[in-house]
C-alpha cells in the first residue's frame, strides 16, 4: 500500500505522469476508481481484494486522456487488458506508466508493456475451475433447457450497456448496436433485441476477451453474462490454443490455421 | 424514391415451362417501389435487350432486376445494356430463375413462389445498390508459361510474337514435353521431333521470351495484370554461360546405368546428362539423387574434364522474383502407373510395355534406333497385342473418363509396326474406336485395310507368361463374346492419361479451381475454355484434360490470344466491387477505431493504415484503409469487423441484410 | 393437413457453391423448393449476424455453404470462415439455438449433385425438426410486458 | 382518506383475491440473485426482505418497450393499427416502497406537461399501487432530503406500515382505488382512526442536504469544473437512468419486417453519447461531463421549474446501481457545499 503511494508520489511530483488512476474507498463497502492529480490526494489511493473494476477501461475515454499522460494501478486482469488494448493499437509504450499488483498485493513496476506480457506468462488465461463446472453443468443441459435458462436470464435486461461500458475492451466510438444502416439488433430490450446483443457482444470478444468480470460485476440487475465470454475464452483455448493476450500473436478470430479442425461441416 | 425495372425473362420453355412468368411479373408489380414489370421469351435477345433500355429511359427506372438465367451467364450482358442506355450498371442485378429455380424443380405453385421470392429478394438488394465507377490498373506486359511442352511452346511464341515479353520455364531439364518423346504423330505419320525442334530452337532465339528450364513456380501473389511470380531455378550443378555442351563431361560420367526418363526408362544415361540429343537448352544438368560425388562424396570427374571449368559442385538453388501480367498454365499429363492392372502383368513381365515406351521404340532417336524390339532380349516380336482402354472408361480400376488419345495412337502403333515388321502379327483389343477428327476416321480404316492389323472388340482380362510366350486372355464381343487367347511376344498398354502429379498443389499456389481428377478447371465448359475462374490465369494443353497435339496447338494459341488481348491496353478496368472503410463527418470522421485485426485477415495485404490529421497537422486518428488495386472483394475483412466500419460494394451490409429481410417477409 | 414446409435460407459464396448449384440446374437435378440461395463473394463475408436475422425473421433452418478447404478463389476466406462457424456454432448450442438446423457444408463448382444432396438433406431435416417456434416466439414477443417470474 | 388495520397473516388471502379477480399482481421477486418487480401467481415468491429494489417499478406504467402502433405498408398507402387501451392490463403492484410509489408522481407530470400521452394514461388508470413502508434504509437512501419520507404515502393507494414486529400492520386507503380493494374482503380490514403512531416503526433517515438550496445553487454551475470532477470515473451507461423510478427518456424506433411493422417506443438515457447525437456528427453534449451535468440539471432543475415537480425521489437506486459508483447524494451534498 505505502509502496503504491510513495510511487505515486513520486511519479506526479517528477511530472512523470500529470494523473494516477487508482482506487479509493466508494459508497459503503464498495471501491471505485480515483483519478489522483495533486499529490496532496495520494493518501486516498488504496488497493485491496475489493479493487475489481477495470481501469484499463479509462485509457480509451477522451475525458480522461485529454488530462494528460497517467499511470493505471493494474492487477493481473487488468495487465491483460492492457497487452490487448496495446495489441488493437490503443495504447503503447508512451501512453501510460503502469503500477502493477502481484495476487499478494505486492508493487511491480513494468519499463514497458513487453515486460508486462513475460509477467503474465506464470498467468496464462484459464478459466477457474468453479467455472468450468457451471459452464459444464449448462452444456450437459438439453439444448431446450439452455434455451429456456438463457431467455429467461437474459429477459429482464433492459439494455442499459453497463456490461459494454465497464468492458475495456468495448472501446468502439460506435458500437453495432448503433448502426442503424442497417439496423442489425434490435434498439428495443424485448426478448430478440436482447437475445442478439448478448451473442453478438460475446462474438466481439472472442479471442478478446480477459475473463475480467467487469461486465457482470457491472451490470445492475445480476445477470450472468460473463458465462458467455467465459464460454467463448473455454472455446478458444479448446479449438485455436489461445491461452490470453499477446503483443505479437495473431489474433485467433483474424487468422487460421488450413488443418483447423471441426466435426459439423461436410 | 427508388424505381426498380423487373424483367422476367421465360428464357423459351426453359424457365416459362417451369415457372408462372406472367405472374411472376404481375405479383412483383405490387411490390412498393417497382415501377415496371413484365416477362419476356428472351430478355438476352436483341429486342429483350432493347425493351430493357427503352423502359430504363421511359420509366426513368433507377435500378433493374433481369430474373432470367445465372448472373454468371448473363450478368455482366444485362449490364451492359443498362449502361448503353444511360443507368450505372451496377444498378442492374440478376435473379436466378433457371439454373437455381426452373431447371431444378417440375412445374408447380411452390415453384412459381420461389421464383418470386428470389425476384423479390433481388429488388430489395438493388434498392440498396448504388452507382459505382469500374477500378482502372496498370497492366505488367510480361507473361509467365509454367510448362515447356508443346503448349507451352506454341503459347510463348503466339505471346512473344504478338510483341510481349514471355517468361517460359520448365521443371525438367529441357522444353519439348511428351510430343518430343514421339515417333511419329496421327494422322499424318509425319516424325514429331522434325515438326517440333524447330519450335524449340526458335523459343531458346527469341528475344522476347527469358527461358528458365529445371526451374519450377515457389509462389505467386497479386492479381490480373498484376503478379509477383517467385522461380525457383533448382542447381544444374553447371555455369551455363561458361558451358559450351560440348558433352565432354557425358562421355566421361562413370555412372552410366541410370534408366532414362527420356526413354521411359528403356535405355540409361549418365548422372550428368541432356535427356535427349536435340534438347534445349543443350546443356548438361547433374542428377545429384544419382551422381556419385553427392551420394559418396567423391568422383568429380566431369569436373577433371571439362575443358571450360564449367562444373559448380557448390551451386545452390536460386530463388528470382519476376513480375508478370498474366500467368499460362501448361503443364501438361502423365501416364497413370500401369501398377493397378496386376493382371496385365506390367513391371512383372518385361515386354508388356506402356504406348509412351512403343513410341520410344519406334522413334529413330530411340534406344533401339527405330527398329521395334522388345525389351527383354531384343528379339523383333513377331506377335504384339495392343490393349487400348488399360485404366480409361473404368471407373471400377481405373478413371471413368476416355483418355481421348488412345484410339488415335494405337491405332498409330500398330501401324508402325505393320510398317516396320512387314510378316508381324498385331492385335487391338478395344471397346470403341473414337476417331473423331478430321483424317482420324479414315486413318484407323487405313490401320485396318491396308496394314492388316486385327481388331477385336472386347476387353483383355488377363496376361501371363508361359514359355517365353505372353498369352493375352479377352474376349470377342462381336462375336457374342467368344474368349480369344493370343500368344503374344510383346503387348503395348494404352495406358490412361492422368493429371500431373503436383497439380493440385499448383492449383492451389495459384488459386485455380481442379476437378476431381487433379486437372485444371476452365472458367466455362463452352465459353471460357481457356480461362481460369482467377482472373490473368490461363489454361492450355492437356492439364485442362487429356487432348492431341492439334488440339493442344490450336487451345495454346487461344490462350495465347487471351493474354495478347490482356496486354493490347496498358490498364486494364476492374469490377470495382471491392471492401471500403467508412468516412464520416468530423468528429468522428470514420468509425473505424483502427485496432487493425482485419490487417491478418486480409488476403491480399491490402489494408493500409491512413492518418487523419487536422489543418495544423495534428494527428486526429490512424484509420484503416483498403488498397484498391489489391483489394480483390472477398469481404472477410467486412465480416470480421466489430463496429461494422468496413463494407463492400455490390455486397454491402444494407444488399445482404436486405435481401434476408426480403427473403423471409413479403 | 399438409406436410410442413421449411423455409431455409441458404448463405453460399459466388465461386464454388453457387456455382456448384449452377451446374445443378445445368445438369437437371432436381430437389426441393423450400430454399433460397443469397449469393455471397465468399463465405469469409458471411456475416453470423445474419444467421440470427434468418432465424429472427421466421426461418426454420439454414444452409452456409462455400468451398472446401484450399479450394477459395481468394486463398483463405473459407479457413477465416471456418474459424468464425466453429466458435459460432458452439456459442449458438451454449445459448440454446437449435444447431440441427444450421447445416454448414462444402459445395465445390464440381459438385452439382452434392447440392442437390445437401438440399434435399437439410429439408428433410428441418421437415422432421418442425417449425422453429421457440425462436419465432423469441422474436414475435416485441413488446415487453412485465413477464412471469 | 381511511385507515385500517390488518393482520400480516391476511396479506396471502388478499393477494389471493388481488389475483383471482383477474388482476396482473407485480411483486418484488428474487431474480439473477437481485429483487426486481415481476408478475407473479404465488404469494410465496414475494420478497420483502430488500432496503429497495434494484429496479423501479415504473416499468409497469411506462415499459421498456411498448408498441405504439402498427402499420402495414400497401404500393401506394399504410395501413395504421393503433394500440388499444382495451389491451392495456389492470395491474397491482405489490410491495412498493413510498419512494418509488412517489416516482409515479413525476413520471405523471411528464407524460401529461404539454402533450397527453394516452398510452402512459391508459396505463395509469389501470394500475392500484400497494405500497409498504420503510423499516429499513441504507446509505444510498435520501427520500427525507428531497420531500419524501419512509411512510409517505405519496402516490400509494393504500400504503402498508407495520406496527413492530407482532404482526400487525397500518393499511392507510388513500385513493378509490385503494377502497375498491379494502371491499374486496371488509373481513380482513378492522377500521381505525389516526396513523397509530407509525413514524416510530419507519426507518430512520436523516436529512442530508437542501433541494431547493440544490437548486438555486445549480442555476449558476451550468460552467462549473465540478461536472468534469465528478464524472471523470462515470463510464457512460445507462443504469442510473434505467433503474430511476421517475427517469422518462425514450426512443422511437420502427422495427420493419416487409410490408409490415410497428413503432416502438423504447427506454433511452441522457447519459448516452448517441442521445444527443446529430446526423451531421456534430453532438451538443459531446463529452460525458455534460451528460452528467445534463442528468443533475435534469432532476433539480429543469423539471422543477417546468414541472413544479423534482425528478427524484432519493431511492438511491442510481448509487447502487453504478459500476463506477457515482453516487448522486454525495455529489448533490458537493454541489451544495462547494465554492465554485
Amino acid at each position: 500500500m505505502d509502496e503504491l503511494r510513495n510511487k505515486a508520489r513520486e511519479l506526479l511530483e517528477s511530472g512523470a505522469v500529470q494523473m494516477v488512476i487508482g482506487y479509493e474507498q466508494g459508497t459503503g463497502n464498495k471501491t471505485r476508481a480515483v483519478f489522483v492529480e495533486d499529490p496532496v490526494q495520494v493518501p486516498r489511493l488504496i488497493f485491496d481484494s475489493r479493487c475489481v473494476q477495470n481501469l484499463a477501461v479509462y485509457m480509451t475515454k477522451a475525458e480522461v486522456r485529454k488530462k494528460g499522460k497517467p499511470a493505471l494501478v493494474a492487477s493481473v486482469p487488468v495487465l491483460r487488458s492492457l497487452i490487448q488494448l496495446a495489441y488493437e493499437n490503443q495504447i503503447h509504450d508512451e501512453s501510460l506508466v503502469v503500477l502493477g499488483v502481484s495476487p499478494d498485493l505486492k508493487l511491480i513496476e513494468f519499463s514497458n508493456l513487453s515486460e508486462i506480457e513475460n509477467y503474465l506468462k506464470q498467468y496464462t488465461l484459464e478459466i477457474s475451475i468453479r467455472d468450468k463446472e457451471i459452464l459444464q453443468k449448462l452444456e450437459n443441459m438439453s439444448a431446450d433447457e439452455r434455451w429456456q435458462y438463457w431467455t429467461t436470464v437474459l429477459e429482464p435486461c433492459f439494455k442499459c450497456y453497463a456490461c459494454r461500458a465497464a468492458c475495456p475492451l468495448c472501446y468502439c466510438t460506435q458500437c453495432t448496436v448503433e448502426d442503424n444502416r442497417p439496423q442489425w439488433v434490435p434498439v428495443a430490450s424485448h426478448p430478440l433485441g436482447n437475445f442478439e446483443w448478448h451473442i453478438m457482444r460475446a462474438m466481439h470478444m472472442a479471442g478478446r476477451c480477459t475473463d475480467c468480470e467487469a461486465c457482470a460485476n457491472a451490470c445492475p440487475i445480476g445477470i450472468p453474462l460473463n458465462l458467455l465470454t467465459k464460454k467463448i475464452v473455454m472455446d478458444m483455448g479448446k479449438s485455436f490454443g489461445d491461452n490470453g493476450p499477446s503483443l505479437t500473436a495473431r489474433n485467433p478470430m483474424s487468422t487460421f490455421r488450413p488443418d483447423d479442425k471441426e466435426n459439423f461441416i461436410n | 424514391m427508388a424505381r426498380i425495372g423487373v424483367f422476367i425473362c421465360h428464357c423459351g420453355e426453359n424457365i416459362g415451362g417451369t415457372v408462372d412468368c406472367e405472374k411472376v411479373a404481375r405479383t412483383v408489380a405490387g411490390y412498393d417501389g417497382v415501377a415496371y414489370s413484365i416477362d419476356y421469351k428472351y430478355m438476352c435477345s436483341d429486342p429483350g435487350q432493347s425493351l430493357i433500355k427503352q423502359a430504363i429511359k421511359e420509366k426513368e427506372l433507377t435500378g433493374v432486376v433481369v430474373a432470367a438465367c445465372s448472373p454468371r451467364m448473363h450478368e455482366p450482358t444485362f449490364r451492359r445494356a443498362c449502361s448503353e442506355a444511360g443507368l450505372n450498371p451496377y444498378l442492374c442485378e440478376m435473379a436466378n430463375l433457371r439454373e437455381h429455380c426452373s431447371w431444378v424443380h417440375e412445374k408447380s405453385d411452390a415453384t412459381t413462389e420461389k421464383a418470386i421470392d428470389l425476384v423479390r429478394m433481388l429488388v430489395e438488394k438493388v434498392k440498396k445498390n448504388h452507382a459505382l465507377q469500374t477500378i482502372k490498373v496498370p497492366v505488367t506486359k510480361t507473361a509467365l508459361v509454367i510448362g515447356g511442352g508443346i503448349a507451352g511452346i506454341q503459347a510463348s511464341l503466339d505471346i512473344a510474337n504478338a510483341g510481349h515479353q514471355v517468361v517460359l520455364i520448365d521443371r525438367e531439364p529441357s522444353i519439348g514435353g511428351h510430343m518430343s518423346q514421339l515417333s511419329e504423330t496421327f494422322p499424318t505419320l509425319d516424325c514429331s521431333q522434325c515438326i517440333l525442334t524447330p519450335r524449340m530452337v526458335e523459343v531458346a532465339q527469341h528475344p522476347n521470351i527469358t527461358l528458365y528450364t529445371y526451374a519450377e513456380l515457389e509462389s505467386i501473389e497479386g492479381f490480373i495484370g498484376n503478379f509477383k511470380a517467385r522461380i525457383r531455378k533448382k542447381a544444374k550443378s553447371i555455369d551455363e554461360k561458361l558451358c559450351t555442351g560440348c558433352g565432354m563431361c557425358i562421355t566421361k560420367c562413370p555412372n552410366k546405368k541410370i534408366p532414362g526418363e527420356f526413354n521411359e526408362g528403356l535405355g540409361t544415361r549418365t548422372a550428368i546428362y541432356v535427356p535427349f540429343p536435340q534438347a534445349v537448352p543443350n546443356k548438361p544438368v547433374i542428377d545429384r539423387l544419382n551422381c556419385t560425388y553427392y551420394t559418396k562424396g567423391k568422383c568429380r570427374v566431369c569436373e577433371k574434364f571439362c575443358p571450360t571449368q564449367a562444373i559448380r559442385f557448390d551451386q545452390e538453388d536460386e530463388i528470382i522474383e519476376i513480375p508478370v501480367g498474366a500467368v499460362v498454365l501448361a503443364t501438361g499429363f502423365t501416364v497413370k502407373d500401369t501398377g493397378f492392372f496386376p493382371e496385365y502383368g506390367y513391371g512383372k513381365y518385361r515386354d508388356v510395355i506402356t504406348g509412351l515406351q512403343f513410341e520410344r521404340l519406334a522413334s529413330a532417336s530411340g534406344p533401339t534406333f527405330g527398329e521395334i524390339r522388345r525389351p527383354s532380349d531384343g528379339k523383333i516380336p513377331q506377335k504384339i497385342v495392343f490393349v487400348a482402354c488399360a485404366g480409361s472408361r473404368d471407373p471400377a480400376k481405373g478413371i471413368p473418363y476416355c483418355s481421348k488419345i488412345c484410339c488415335m495412337y494405337t491405332a498409330k502403333h500398330a501401324m508402325l509396326y505393320q510398317h516396320k515388321v512387314h510378316d508381324g502379327e498385331s492385335y487391338v483389343f478395344y471397346m470403341d474406336i473414337r476417331a473423331a477428327g478430321k483424317m482420324y476416321e479414315e486413318f484407323v480404316r487405313r490401320a485396318i485395310e491396308e496394314d492388316g492389323v486385327n481388331y477385336i472388340r472386347g476387353r483383355v482380362s488377363r496376361i501371363y507368361e508361359k514359355n517365353g510366350k505372353l498369352i493375352v486372355k479377352g474376349a470377342d464381343t462381336l462375336l457374342n463374346a467368344m474368349p480369344v487367347e493370343i500368344e503374344a511376344d510383346m503387348v503395348v498398354l494404352a495406358t490412361a492419361g492422368v493429371a500431373n502429379e503436383g497439380s493440385e498443389e499448383l492449383a492451389q499456389k495459384l488459386h485455380v479451381s481442379y476437378d476431381e481428377y487433379g486437372f485444371f478447371s476452365e472458367a466455362h465448359p463452352k465459353l471460357k475454355p481457356v480461362e481460369t475462374n482467377t482472373a490473368g490465369i490461363f489454361l492450355t494443353g492437356a492439364c485442362q484434360a487429356p487432348k492431341d497435339i492439334p488440339e493442344t496447338v490450336s487451345q495454346a494459341s487461344a490462350a495465347a490470344a487471351k493474354v495478347a488481348g490482356l496486354f493490347s491496353k496498358d490498364e486494364l478496368s476492374r469490377e470495382p466491387l471491392i471492401a471500403v472503410v467508412n468516412r464520416s463527418a468530423p468528429p468522428l470522421y470514420s468509425t473505424c477505431v483502427g485496432c487493425f485485426m482485419c490487417a491478418t485477415a486480409c488476403p491480399y495485404q491490402a489494408i493500409e493504415h491512413e492518418e487523419i490529421r487536422d489543418r495544423k497537422g495534428q494527428l486526429i486518428k490512424t484509420v484503416a484503409r483498403v488498397n484498391p488495386g489489391l483489394c480483390q472483394g472477398c469481404g472477410t475483412c467486412v465480416a470480421f469487423c466489430r463496429s461494422k466500419s468496413i463494407d463492400m460494394e455490390g455486397y454491402s451490409h444494407e444488399q445482404m441484410y436486405a435481401e434476408v429481410m426480403a427473403l423471409l417477409n413479403d | 393437413m399438409a406436410e410442413f414446409e421449411p423455409k431455409i435460407v441458404a448463405f453460399v459464396c459466388n465461386w464454388c457453391t453457387y456455382a456448384g448449384a449452377d451446374l445443378t440446374g445445368t445438369s437437371r437435378i432436381k430437389y426441393a423448393t423450400n430454399v433460397r440461395i443469397v449469393r455471397f463473394p465468399c463465405t469469409g463475408r458471411i456475416d453470423y449476424m445474419l444467421l440470427l436475422k434468418a432465424f429472427g425473421e421466421g426461418a426454420d433452418g439454414i444452409i452456409v455453404s462455400g468451398c472446401h478447404p484450399n479450394d477459395c478463389h481468394y486463398t483463405s476466406g473459407n479457413f477465416h470462415a471456418r474459424r468464425r462457424w466453429i466458435v459460432f456454432r458452439s456459442l449458438m448450442d451454449f445459448m440454446g439455438i437449435d444447431v440441427r438446423r444450421v447445416h454448414f457444408s462444402w459445395v465445390s463448382a464440381a459438385e452439382g449433385a452434392k447440392w442437390a444432396d445437401v438440399v434435399n438433406h437439410a429439408v428433410a431435416n428441418i421437415r422432421d425438426l418442425g417449425p422453429y417456434d421457440s425462436y419465432k416466439k423469441l422474436a414475435q414477443n416485441t413488446e415487453r410486458e412485465i413477464s412471469h417470474g | 382518506m381511511a385507515q385500517y388495520l390488518i393482520q400480516k397473516s391476511s396479506f396471502e388471502g388478499l393477494f389471493n383475491l388481488l389475483k383471482d379477480s383477474g388482476k396482473t399482481v407485480v411483486a418484488p421477486l428474487l431474480r439473477n440473485g437481485k429483487v426486481i418487480y415481476g408478475a407473479t401467481e404465488r404469494f410465496a415468491d414475494i420478497r420483502t426482505d430488500f432496503i429497495q429494489t434494484a429496479q423501479s417499478v415504473k416499468e409497469v406504467a411506462f415499459p421498456r418497450a411498448e408498441t405504439l402502433f402498427g402499420y402495414k405498408k400497401e404500393k401506394d398507402s399504410v395501413i395504421l393499427k393503433d394500440f388499444d387501451p382495451s389491451d392495456v392490463p389492470e395491474i397491482v403492484v405489490w410491495g412498493v416502497r413510498p419512494c418509488d410509489a412517489m416516482g409515479m408522481i413525476p413520471l405523471k407530470a411528464i407524460f401529461n406537461w404539454d402533450y397527453k400521452d394516452q398510452l402512459f394514461n391508459a396505463r395509469m388508470d389501470r394500475i392500484t399501487v400497494i405500497g409498504f413502508s420503510c423499516r429499513n434504509a441504507d446509505e444510498s437512501c435520501f427520500c427525507t432530503s428531497v420531500g419524501g419520507n419512509p411512510g409517505s404515502t405519496e402516490g400509494s393507494d393504500i400504503l402498508f406500515t407495520a406496527l413492530g414486529d407482532n404482526g400487525d400492520y397500518l393499511a392507510e386507503v388513500m385513493t378509490p382505488k385503494g377502497m375498491a380493494i379494502v371491499e374486496m374482503n371488509g373481513g380482513l380490514f378492522n377500521e381505525t382512526h389516526g396513523t397509530a403512531g407509525k413514524e416510530k416503526y419507519l426507518a430512520d433517515v436523516p436529512v442530508k442536504f437542501d433541494r431547493e438550496k440544490v437548486r438555486e445553487r445549480l442555476m449558476a454551475f451550468f460552467t462549473s469544473d465540478v461536472w468534469l470532477e465528478q464524472s471523470l470515473r462515470c463510464l457512460g451507461c445507462g443504469a442510473c437512468a434505467f433503474v430511476c423510478p421517475t427517469c422518462a427518456c425514450f426512443d422511437i424506433q420502427d422495427e420493419a419486417h416487409g410490408k409490415n411493422g410497428t413503432r416502438i417506443r423504447c427506454w433511452d438515457s441522457c447519459g448516452f453519447s448517441l442521445f444527443t447525437q446529430h446526423t451531421s456528427g456534430h453532438n451538443p453534449r459531446e463529452v460525458q461531463s455534460q451528460r452528467w451535468r445534463q442528468r443533475l440539471l435534469h432532476k433539480f432543475s429543469y423539471m422543477p421549474e417546468r414541472l413544479t415537480v423534482y425528478g427524484c425521489t432519493g431511492c438511491g437506486r442510481c448509487s447502487r446501481a453504478c459500476p463506477a459508483d457515482m453516487n448522486i447524494l454525495e455529489h448533490l451534498i458537493s454541489i451544495q457545499e462547494v465554492q465554485k
